[in-house]
């Protein structure tokens, strides 16, 4: 077989230190591939996380008070502790290969382990805050929601939602000229409270339950709404609860999207740190060897980044508005 | 340790094994290492897609003879050019040369032993089969009917086509190229033999170089790109759907963001085998080495700047559009300083027209012309007119087919001896260079006056008045099909009744034609000590040239 | 086409900034002709003059030149620049639309176009301008991406949906055009197009105020199914579109989505073009818009006599006939976008008062509130 | 043989990766990088509550930013030794958020250049 032909092949010139493969001629060699290899990839997880980032922009640039809102909802306790959380499992990692540098076997074990916990903390803090969203009712389009109706001001409602009609929202969306009387702000046509007393606005895609205008009325007030806003949220010149509404689900959207693609980043990291154990436990790692300690724990630090940054951006950035979480 | 460049390779190398007949058990392929095994099941995986390909481009060229949709339903034809865009581009031509005869030749080229992370290539090897086979799957199942570029809101939501399995087949693809690239990157810092620095490294890895910087910047956005996509439609997230407060808009951008630099993907290691094969084939060094070398990454870089070309007319802003108009015009420049370096090494060269070089001749003027309409294309007013017309159709093809492919076709002409150790017919080689390089003309020259005429992409049916060129469009691409049928036959047929290849038929300096012909599962005996410069054909390069020359070794 | 100019396969040249396209173009080609004449020559001599004489000998050595690199750096460059500013002009031209344009909305949908003017006048899939007046076209869309392409105005902008684009021209010709959509946008992607009517300012007049042509009621019905209306575009005479195929229907017992059979009379046929939510056809979704507003009496009787005459040599009784798969139902089983969709293109009274105070200062498109949407389910 | 590898060496022009002694960053210093990270972290909650945005709009998002940037380079620069690596992997680090930039400035460049396009939904 031709792997086994390689290894043979190889054997008869050189010195082989353990965990030297067979295309390299040093350890030096090798720990440099390594560690250029796990760079790049990092380079490569920025760009993917890049991505999210780059929408993130693009929509909170334009509603940034609805993300405001969406945003001051979240528990800042939990996130700030899974900050903390993140940071001492990267002190743990960081540890970790400071004793395989230096060779202690217990130490080094015992770090991982530590390393792992925090990091499985960390996922259970964020189970329960998903939890927590779930049974609010504000996790958008998961259809499992409990069917609770918003109830608003019949003349707000925008005047096209029809009761219990699944295609209301598309309807009202595309009917594009109609919208754009509301952008200048003008009262609506004649036709459109015809026969709505109670509106009711139901989310094809099940519930998200969103009532709280306050930030944009705040901003109204205040005067610093975006041009995107004073679109976005209106209806014949007043705000509309349920545009809001749709506006803070995209943050929502955008909240699930980027913690849960860092969570399952952690969970490799912790399948990655479960090898780790069992290498290190077994004594694979020596002060010459140890660059799989060194690899994975720059992955890690690099998870641990990624939370540095949406930390602020997802839980704090509307708090100063005072409008204050539950 | 032997110096190498003591080795006459003129001569039979004896080599009691090499890579091939070490091992023949389907387990000794489906795990190996080797970086030239991996490539040779990429090659196996990569020609199967372009045959797939090719057949879906033929029923588009069939349904395209008359003006109505009467071969196909529109909707067959909708699903039929949306798979042979994805089939060629992802599943053929961005893999086709960097996967094969990068993945063979770079650990070669630089005198290392292998790529540095070889499980990781193999790796990459069984995520393309995962997320090719994922493509296949949804193909049969049904297909897709969105075009390449799977625009938004039409993919998100009113497409009830198989989008989110053929994603998935592009975002595990995406991953396998990544890794490829990541691998290449690391192989040229840390791998290269003593005595080969950067300077001395043939432009063939230089290109790759540039080819992997891409790679890994460019192709994770696809990748998320395409899991919001699939997110939209499974969870109607409200990201790009303007009914639900999306931007359809911003997906272009993420999408052009990759794939702008994909088409640099796509044509910087074709670069790399043209100016291969225009040094050797001129027996010259290549004029403006460190020109070319940069100019690469030049390409590579700038590339990144441009996306927005694809959207002139998309609804973004005016200054947007002139911002990426711009950079279009700067990063043609680099390609124009390839173009003339490449012109240059012929003159006072000792040119050989062997089947190689024919297509790289091929290329010059084929690239020439696709480059230049793409200047068409970038400057804003004329692209408003000519976008989503068949003149951007011709541009691409003439770029990606009579540029990468057929780089690709004279790399694997050039290369075919080392890999396989046989000589295919010169013959048949030279006269299917030249069917491809009409059938290619005939086929595509007419589709940019259709496109100045105003024939929109993408259509099923289209207007009478249109047909006459359609006609020379679809016979051009009948003798295109049989000049690229024939070296599939004669090819095949060299591997069992082919003459054995000597190690270095042509007398070339490069260091792959220093090693056996196939080459030893180590590629080198000895790690080789590289004391000359790339392309360097004087006399002390210990290139035995009268010895050649007295044993007349015949080449053909 | 109307391929009167004398260069052969080159299109038409009928407003006001073709010619500035052209000549781009043609800028262009020159520049691409030169360098492909240069290099091509240049390897044709030295293919020929360096071929190889004798086997292995090696060519001359020589590395490069500065000078030569920083030679063939800059030419392109101030080239590309010429081509860059050339396009930036002529971009720039297209792009701003003159503040007295003539202002018509068109609003795209898979897949017909339809287009108001100011003065109220609907038309699907055409496009009556005079000729010699700057027109603007505000355009969105109420599906998917779109785009509205006239070759011979040399100018296409891309519809996007919750935004107005714009695109403006001036025709120069009387004539007839092709209209096309050129951004992929599903299924009948390549008939969603039209044409484009540049007529002298007087038969605009005329044409605004309703004339009609002398035809019989039957080709006068099917000019309406084919070209004017679109119906065509969903009634593609096979089960494959959208909306059943009309052949035969005429007289026969229709199975209706809510069970009940209908005999489809004229009144049957009346109703389906003017409220076609009211009785669905079993199998098919309610997409077809209503052209309530849109077609006159008269042009009304013409559709039922041209629907009439389609006979019935396709057997298939209508129980019979199965759906086609409906390119627009979602996969997640939420509300189909289209459906909605459909309901909302509801035309509204031509108001001209309303529409004509509206120009030129409103960037939105016409009323449509002025008639309630289909409340009848 | 073993002079190949001498050899090896001395022909890449980046030999300074090559040295095989990894720097081992020392434990206190670890924690005085821990230190400044928690300080951090508390000090990005609190500024979060403070209105910032008076003083021009948007100074409360830049604060939280620089915060987070301050910290991510202490990360790197002692957690993932970079301080103490080849000029390879810091071209590395800054070129991987260089093109995150390059993808913000070039899509914002549009957004900001035009109307918000938004009129309904
Ligand atoms: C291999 C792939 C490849 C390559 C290399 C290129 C290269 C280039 N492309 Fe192309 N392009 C595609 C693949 C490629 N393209 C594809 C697939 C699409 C369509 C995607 C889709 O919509 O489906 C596309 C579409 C496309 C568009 C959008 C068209 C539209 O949809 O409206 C534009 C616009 O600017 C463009 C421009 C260019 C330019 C300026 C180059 C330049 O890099 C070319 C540089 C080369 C030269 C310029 C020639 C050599 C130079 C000289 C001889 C000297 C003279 C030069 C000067 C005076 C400057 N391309
Ligand atoms: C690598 C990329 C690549 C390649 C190689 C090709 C190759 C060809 N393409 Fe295509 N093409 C695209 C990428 C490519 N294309 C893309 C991206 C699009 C846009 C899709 C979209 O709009 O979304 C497109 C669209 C496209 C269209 C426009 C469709 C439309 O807009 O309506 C047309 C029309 O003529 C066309 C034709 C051809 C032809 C004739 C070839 C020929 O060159 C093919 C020649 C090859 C063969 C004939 C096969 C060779 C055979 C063998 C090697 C083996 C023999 C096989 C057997 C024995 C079975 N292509
Ligand atoms: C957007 C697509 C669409 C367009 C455009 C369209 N239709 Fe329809 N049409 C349908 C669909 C779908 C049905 C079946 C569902 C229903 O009854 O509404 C239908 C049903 C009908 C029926 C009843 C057919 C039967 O089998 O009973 C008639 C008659 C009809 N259309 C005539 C027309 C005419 C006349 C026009 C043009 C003026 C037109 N349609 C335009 C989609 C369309
Ligand atoms: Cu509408 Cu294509
Ligand atoms: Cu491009």
């Amino acid at each position: 077989m031709a792997t086994h032909a390689i290894d043979t092949h190889d054997t008869h010139d050189h010195y082989h230190p353990p965990g030297l493969q067979h295309q390299f001629e040093d350890m030096g060699q090798q720990q440099e591939s390594a560690s250029i290899g796990m760079w790049m990839f990092l380079v490569q997880e920025i760009m993917f996380f890049g991505g999210m980032f780059t929408v993130y922009l693009v929509f909170r640039s334009k509603f940034p008070m609805a993300f405001a809102a969406g945003s001051n909802h979240l528990n800042v306790y939990w996130g700030a502790g899974n900050t903390v959380v993140l940071i001492v499992s990267s002190l743990t990692m960081a540890l970790a290969v400071h004793y395989a540098q230096t060779g202690k076997r217990m130490a080094q074990v015992v770090c991982i382990i530590l390393t792992m916990i925090l990091g499985a903390t960390f996922l259970g803090v964020k189970a329960i805050e998903y939890a927590d969203k779930y049974h609010e009712g504000i996790v958008p389009v998961t259809g499992l929601n409990l069917r609770t109706a918003l109830h608003t001001e019949p003349n707000t409602a925008g005047g096209s939602h029809v009761p219990g009609d699944p295609d209301s929202l598309e309807k009202s969306s595309l009917d594009a000229p109609s919208s754009a009387e509301n952008q200048r702000g003008t009262s609506g046509s004649a036709s459109n409270s015809a026969g709505h007393v109670e509106d009711e606005y139901v989310n094809p895609n099940g519930n998200f339950l969103w009532t709280d205008t306050s930030l944009a009325e705040l901003a109204q007030k205040e005067d610093y709404l975006t041009t995107a806003e004073k679109v976005g949220y209106f209806s014949n010149g007043q705000i509309d609860a349920n545009k809001f509404r749709d506006k803070v689900r995209i943050f929502y959207y955008i909240y699930f999207m980027m913690t849960g693609l860092h969570a399952l980043h952690m969970i490799i990291g912790l399948g990655l740190m479960a090898w780790l154990l069992w290498k290190a436990w077994s004594g694979a790692f020596t002060a010459d060897y140890f660059s799989p300690v060194e690899m994975s724990g720059l992955y890690w630090h690099f998870v641990d980044i990624v939370w540095i940054f949406l930390f602020p951006l997802l839980y704090l950035l509307g708090r100063h508005f005072g409008a204050g979480g539950h | 340790m032997q110096n190498a460049s003591a080795i006459n390779s003129a001569e039979y190398i004896e080599k009691p094994t090499n890579y091939l007949n070490n091992g023949y058990t389907i387990k000794s392929w489906l795990l190996t290492k080797d970086h030239k095994r991996i490539a040779i099941m990429y090659l196996i995986v990569v020609s199967i897609f372009f045959m797939m390909g090719g057949l879906y481009a033929a029923t588009i060229r069939l349904e395209l003879l008359t003006p109505q949709s009467d071969l196909l339903q529109t909707q067959t034809y909708n699903k039929v050019f949306t798979q042979h865009g994805i089939l060629m581009i992802f599943f053929f031509l961005i893999p086709s040369i960097p996967a094969i005869l990068g993945n063979f030749l770079i650990p070669i080229m630089i005198g290392a032993k292998d790529l540095a992370f070889p499980r990781i290539n193999l790796l990459s090897w069984y995520l393309y089969m995962i997320g090719g086979m994922l493509t296949l799957w949804a193909l049969m199942q049904g297909g897709v009917d969105t075009g390449w570029t799977f625009y938004a809101p039409y993919s998100t939501q009113f497409s009830n086509s198989y989008v989110m399995a053929v994603g998935l087949g592009i975002f595990i693809n995406g991953f396998s190229s990544i890794l490829t690239g990541l691998n290449f990157i690391v192989t040229c810092h840390t791998m290269r033999a003593p005595g080969m620095t950067w300077f001395r490294m043939p432009l063939f890895v230089w290109a790759h170089y540039a080819t992997s910087l891409v790679m890994i910047l460019g192709t994770p956005v696809i990748a998320i790109t395409i899991l919001l996509l699939a997110a939209e439609r499974l969870a109607r997230i409200g990201i790009f759907d303007p009914a639900i407060g999306g931007d359809p808009i911003l997906f272009q951008h993420l999408f052009w963001f990759y794939s702008h630099p994909a088409v640099y993907i796509m044509i910087l290691p074709g670069m790399g085998v043209i100016s291969e094969l225009i040094s050797n084939f001129s027996r010259k060094k290549i004029f403006g080495y460190e020109f070319i070398a940069f100019s690469s990454i030049a390409i590579a870089v700038f590339g990144f700047l441009v996306w927005g070309h694809h959207m002139f007319v998309s609804g973004q802003s005016i200054y947007a559009g002139l911002v990426f108009s711009f950079l279009t015009m700067v990063v043609a420049v680099p390609s124009a300083i390839k173009m003339f370096n490449w012109t240059a090494t012929l003159y006072k060269g000792s040119i050989l027209f062997d089947t190689p070089m024919l297509y790289a001749l091929g290329f010059l003027g084929l690239f020439l012309i696709g480059g230049l309409t793409g200047l068409f294309l970038g400057s804003m007013g004329l692209d408003v007119h000519l976008t989503d017309t068949y003149f951007v159709v011709a541009h691409f093809h003439y770029v990606m087919v009579g540029g990468q492919v057929i780089a690709y076709l004279g790399g694997i002409h050039y290369w075919w001896s080392k890999m396989t150790g046989k000589m295919y017919s010169e013959f048949w080689g030279k006269l299917s260079a030249m069917l491809v390089f009409v059938g290619f003309n005939l086929t595509f020259f007419p589709q940019f006056i259709l496109g100045y005429q105003g024939m929109p992409r993408r259509y099923a049916s289209y207007p009478e008045e249109l047909q006459v060129l359609n006609i020379f469009s679809t016979a051009g691409a009948s003798v295109l099909g049989v000049g690229l049928v024939m070296p599939v036959i004669y090819l095949t047929h060299s591997l069992i009744w082919g003459k054995d290849a000597p190690a270095n038929p042509w007398m070339l300096p490069g260091l792959e034609w220093r090693i056996a012909s196939p080459p030893p599962t180590e590629n080198f005996e000895t790690t080789p000590i590289v004391t000359w410069e790339a392309y360097d054909f004087s006399d002390e390069n210990g290139l035995d040239m009268e010895e050649a020359r007295r044993k007349n070794i015949v080449t053909v | 086409m109307q391929n009167t100019s004398w260069v052969p396969f080159f299109p038409e040249q009928a407003s006001s900034f073709a010619w500035q396209i052209d000549a781009l173009y043609f800028y262009l080609l020159a520049i691409s002709a030169f360098f492909i004449v240069v290099i091509v020559a240049a390897i044709f001599y030295f293919g020929v003059r360096y071929r190889e004489r004798e086997r292995y000998t090696n060519g001359a050595e020589i590395h490069g030149s500065i000078a030569l690199e920083t030679f063939w750096s800059i030419i392109p460059f101030i080239i590309s620049m010429t081509i860059f500013l050339g396009g930036a002009i002529v971009y720039y031209n297209q792009y701003r639309p003159p503040a007295d344009a003539m202002e018509i909305y068109v609003v795209g949908k898979q897949w017909m176009w339809k287009a108001q003017h100011g003065s109220g006048q609907r038309e699907i899939n055409e496009l009556h301008i005079p000729v010699g007046r700057q027109i603007k076209l505000t355009m969105t869309t109420e599906d998917v991406l779109h785009d509205f392409f006239i070759p011979a105005f040399r100018t296409k902008t891309d519809v996007v949906p919750g935004r107005y684009t714009t695109i403006w021209f001036e025709p120069t010709k009387p004539g007839k055009y092709r209209l096309y959509c050129a951004e992929y946008c599903g299924l009948n992607h390549s008939g969603m197009g039209g044409w484009v009517y540049v007529m002298e300012q007087r038969d605009f007049d005329n044409w605004l105020s309703g004339n009609v042509s002398g035809q019989t009621p039957v080709e006068a019905g099917r000019d309406l199914f084919e070209n004017k209306l679109g119906c065509a575009s969903c009634h593609q005479g096979n089960d494959q579109g959208r909306g059943p195929n009309l052949a035969g229907v005429a007289g026969k017992e229709v199975r209706l989505a809510s069970g009940q059979t209908v005999v489809a009379d004229d009144e049957y046929l009346r109703n389906s073009i003017l409220n076609p939510t009211g009785q669905i056809v079993e199998g098919y979704q309610p997409i077809m818009p209503t052209f309530k507003g849109q077609v006159t009496e008269e042009q009304l009787v013409q559709l039922i006599a041209y629907i009439k005459s389609l006979g019935g040599n396709t057997t298939t009784g209508a129980t019979t006939r199965t759906a086609a798969t409906n390119s627009s139902t979602m996969t997640t089983g939420s509300a189909p976008v289209n459906g909605g969709a459909a309901d909302s293109m509801t035309p509204p009274k031509a108001d001209r008062g309303s529409a004509v105070n509206n120009q030129g200062s409103n960037p939105n498109a016409p009323e449509t509130r002025s008639e309630p949407t289909n409340t009848n389910r | 043989m073993a002079h190949t590898h001498d050899e090896h060496k001395n022909n890449l022009d980046s030999h300074d990766e090559h040295s095989g002694a990894h720097h081992i960053v020392s434990i206190p210093l670890y924690l005085m990088v821990f230190g400044i990270l928690m300080v951090g972290t508390i000090l990005t909650v609190l500024v979060a509550f403070v209105d910032l945005d008076h003083i021009f709009p948007g100074a409360n998002t830049l604060v939280a930013l620089t915060i987070a940037f301050v910290k991510m380079t202490f990360v790197m620069l002692y957690f993932m030794h970079v301080k103490y690596s080849s000029k390879l992997i810091w071209l590395t680090a800054i070129a991987g958020f260089f093109w995150l930039a390059i993808m913000f400035a070039y899509t914002m460049q549009d957004y900001l250049t035009r109307s918000q396009g938004v009129f309904n939904g």
